[in-house]
């Protein structure tokens, strides 16, 4: 689908986006933070609490039946998506902070005092405490990988810390602070030369292009839905079979058993065994209809606007005195960092935010990236498929007007 | 017969009832005449996981030909596991292994069968195609 | 509000309820499996969609302060319900698993091999493995409080348990495969005079009856919104300050952190600390809404009305011949668990499922209850307040039909 | 004056404005006017948690009356700092500790700040509170 020619159309199927605020039109720059909800996912939510909504995989009822074939089918569909090898290797979370930590837990048992692990300077919080905590659980080593001043990885500086001792590592795929695309094919060559695993953070990634989780040979990939036009509540969580037979379960509870007996409890087949509880049936069965909505649009397109505006935004934005963008690799998608001479990003934000821009301000959970370039924060403008040149140039003189009554 | 004609036997006579009450009784009739499976067979081996009711399957080979033997505490479960093995009983390993499973559809039963049920189908169909590969190395 | 007066007005709330399941109305009996979901729910989730959906705390913009408000309105809502102290002693989750999950998993820091921990036999799985999983990873003990034959705790067996090796006791305050109400009150009272902690599961509970969590002096108290007329995919965890406070944190992630660098974390205050990651945002906010549902009929009215409903099924029922119940004890609510004669139940459940009867059949995720009766299950009709004397009486002549077919 | 007739004054000020620009560019001008806390005292203690934008918060007593002072690194945060400040320096503590402090939302402000920044609004007045108490201990 040609994005630019449709893009009255595809902005319609956001209700979101007809907003007022102090009479004028919500601007979303924020997409990095979620993304909007497309009618299709709302009411395929509605959908489901007045036609269907009953507990899965339990029943012997009709609703229960048709809740489940839903609930399954959503899994085949990010199980093609992500072009994985059967749908064992979905497991559905509660978001990407969920699949992190259930990885990361389940590495307490591989994982011995003195033993290695290495993450990067641009990690989210969410790549970076889950894997302290299992630090200070086994007595392992966090190893970091630089970065330079474009907010680019050092590559050759990874591979100085890979050594035999490292056990897993794990980066984003994709920058949330700055839009880094990071060079996640050598990272897993790599690592996978000396027999470590790998997990990538695509929470930032699988919103704005294609993952093939085959041909990248990956181990560990999660993002979220509610970034991906799905709903909040439900991650994605693709790990090999392998891997994931290996890995103990995370959580106890109804569906991840087999047979239970005070004395021997035995776990259920994958994918069941991660996915304790009821899970969020209405929200992943809306999450695959988000998923569709997507595909529907194309992430090839998608790319490839998001990149014009990301282009167009850049040079805008540089024209502005006193501008500095953070993370200028060439390689970058979706997202720009900056700060404007010595203003507080927060005063800018609470400024635009007034003129009905919504962008976000601060650390974006990634306070060793702030460190890096010495900073409080940044404000962050971040693109979806549905934002607009105009909305740009909007944005460009909402800043200038907050500049002046700044200074 | 071959299992094709025996499948499509079994689709028309289930196609003269048109409500699921008869299809039903009809179901639990046929299950009656299941080949029970012996009671030294009738192991938790031979147990069919994710079924609701416990199914026990087991099969022996007679001069090429795969025989099957079953049985369940549930009665409709032990009526479609008939069915099954009056398609797949005395067929060669290689004619069981490539047949087409669609038949359970076509009935008009798999609509009613809850999810939990369909995951314990697939089992018994596994099972039965593991039965016929077993046999297909050995003879 | 009166129900009986009010039946008609209460189903029109729920959509789902003017489904037909092969020309028959629905007669949804599942309800200890999950509640329909009102309207006023729905919209909510809806509501949320297409006016404030953003990303919580994190951002200066208005959508994100309006999403914020909600959602921590919503914390508040569920605090004065409970009549918790403050609102950080509530804690949103995935749901009761999730919840159960995150007490045992911080208890790891105060066991040691030896320490003892005691259940009953009338748990829920998820009141059960994840308690085994932490035996496993600490030594600990599990003992296990009997019950008798009309599926009511042995309390004295409980006392004689009871000892200064015990660290924690967790018990649900209804079963769902029996209905039976538990002795809470003496099993809170007595493990406190030891210095146990106790955790009640009242995911079975919370949706039939008032629930003062000062008044029981309880420590945890943990239920699922699913059950509660909200949605899928949250979960509260009421737990005291203390405690909370004491108890290390499950996830790490954006949000649950104050300071984050690679040399040293530190986590955020309650109930952050808890909830790492994006949140189910939209759940949450519509659970308060489901909440406040509940509310407006009012769990007193709720609790006569489904006890009318309980003692009426009951009668009839035990007027079928062979028909066999489960669970007889005078404290019960809304849950009829029952076999008749020898057939299976599976087989029941499947033909009344066709007259459009949902109820449930199997284990109900509580093994060592049928271990005790030596059954392969049950068949579980469980209430609502919006069902009625009239599904009853259908329930009981489709019964006869199911048992006609079968013999 | 009283706490209750400095805040009245307050609001009758930014009534006169309506639009929310004029309104923080007042605020903004306020903020120029802030009782800068000494370097000595702009330590990390001093800093007040909640807020995207960093304030430090120091008093000291002064014959029995609160004296306090102040920066950010945020213009907008030190024009709502300097309101706060406005209202409760140079006041006893009794005073402090029971005067309401719905003013802010009077303003019309408390619509235009964040949840983040409420939550640091909050914390500012928590502090100033705090500075009360101890001081009416010590007096
Ligand atoms: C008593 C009890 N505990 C725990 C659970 C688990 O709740 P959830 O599946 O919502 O996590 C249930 C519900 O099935 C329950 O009935
Ligand atoms: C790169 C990255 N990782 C992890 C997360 C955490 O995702 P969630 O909050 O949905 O768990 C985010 C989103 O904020 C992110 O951008």
């Amino acid at each position: 689908m040609n994005i630019l020619k449709n893009i009255e159309s595809i902005r319609n199927d956001f209700p979101i986006l007809s907003t007022k605020v102090n009479g004028n039109q919500l601007v979303y720059f924020d997409n990095a933070a979620t993304s909007q909800t497309p009618n299709c996912v709302i009411d395929s939510i509605s959908d489901y609490y007045k036609t269907l909504n009953s507990n899965i995989h339990r029943g012997v009822h009709k609703l229960s039946q048709l809740a489940t074939e839903k609930y399954e089918n959503s899994r085949k569909k990010f199980k093609e998506h992500l072009n994985a090898n059967c749908t064992s290797e979905i497991i559905f979370t509660s978001g990407t902070t969920h699949s992190i930590n259930l990885v990361s837990n389940g590495f307490i048992e591989f994982l011995n005092e003195g033993d290695e692990i290495i993450v990067s300077q641009l990690e989210h919080h969410s790549n970076i405490v889950p894997w302290q905590m299992l630090c200070e659980k086994t007595g392992a080593v966090m190893k970091v990988i630089p970065m330079n001043e474009q907010g680019e990885l050092k590559v050759s500086e990874f591979l100085k810390l890979l050594n035999n001792k490292t056990k897993i590592v794990f980066i984003n795929h994709v920058s949330n602070a700055l839009g880094t695309i990071n060079p996640i094919e050598t990272v897993i060559e790599k690592s996978h030369a000396i027999g470590a695993a790998v997990l990538i953070d695509g929470a930032q990634a699988a919103p704005h292009f294609e993952i093939d989780v085959k041909k990248l040979n990956v181990d560990f990939y999660v993002f979220s839905a509610h970034k991906l036009c799905g709903p909040t509540g439900v991650g994605i969580l693709y790990g090999k079979k392998e891997w994931l037979e290996k890995l103990p379960p995370y959580q106890g509870g109804g569906e991840m058993i087999d047979e239970v007996s005070f004395e021997k409890t035995t776990y259920a087949e994958l994918p069941n065994k991660f996915e304790a509880g009821t899970p969020n049936i209405a929200g992943v069965i809306a999450s695959g209809i988000g998923l569709d909505y997507i595909n529907s649009i194309g992430l090839k397109n998608i790319k490839e606007y998001e990149d014009y505006l990301l282009d167009y935004a850049t040079s805008k934005l540089k024209e502005i005195e006193g501008v500095k963008v953070y993370g200028e690799s060439k390689n970058k998608t979706s997202v720009i960092s900056f700060n404007i001479g010595e203003i507080h990003p927060y005063d800018i934000g609470s400024l635009i935010d007034n003129l009905g821009i919504a962008v976000r301000t601060g650390q974006h959970c990634a306070q060793p990236i702030m460190d890096y370039f010495n900073i409080p924060g940044t404000i962050r403008i971040s693109f979806c498929f549905y934002n607009t040149i105009e909305e740009i140039d909007f944005l460009v003189k909402a800043l200038k007007k907050a500049i002046k009554m700044l200074s | 017969m071959k299992i094709k004609d025996i499948q499509n036997q079994i689709v028309e006579e289930f196609d003269i009832f048109d409500s699921w009450m008869d299809k039903y009784e009809y179901l639990i009739e046929l299950g009656k005449s299941v080949p029970i499976i012996s009671p030294s067979n009738k192991k938790d081996d031979n147990i069919i996981k994710g079924c609701q009711s416990k199914v026990w399957l087991h099969a022996d080979s007679d001069n090429g030909f795969v025989k099957f033997y079953a049985d369940s505490d549930a009665v409709i479960t032990k009526g479609i596991i008939s069915l099954l093995i009056r398609a797949f009983s005395n067929q060669k390993p290689k004619d069981i292994i490539e047949a087409k499973m669609d038949f359970i559809d076509k009935i008009g039963l798999r609509q009613h069968l809850s999810p939990n049920r369909a995951n314990g189908l697939n089992n018994m169909i596994k099972k039965i195609k593991f039965y016929a590969i077993a046999f297909s190395k050995t003879d």
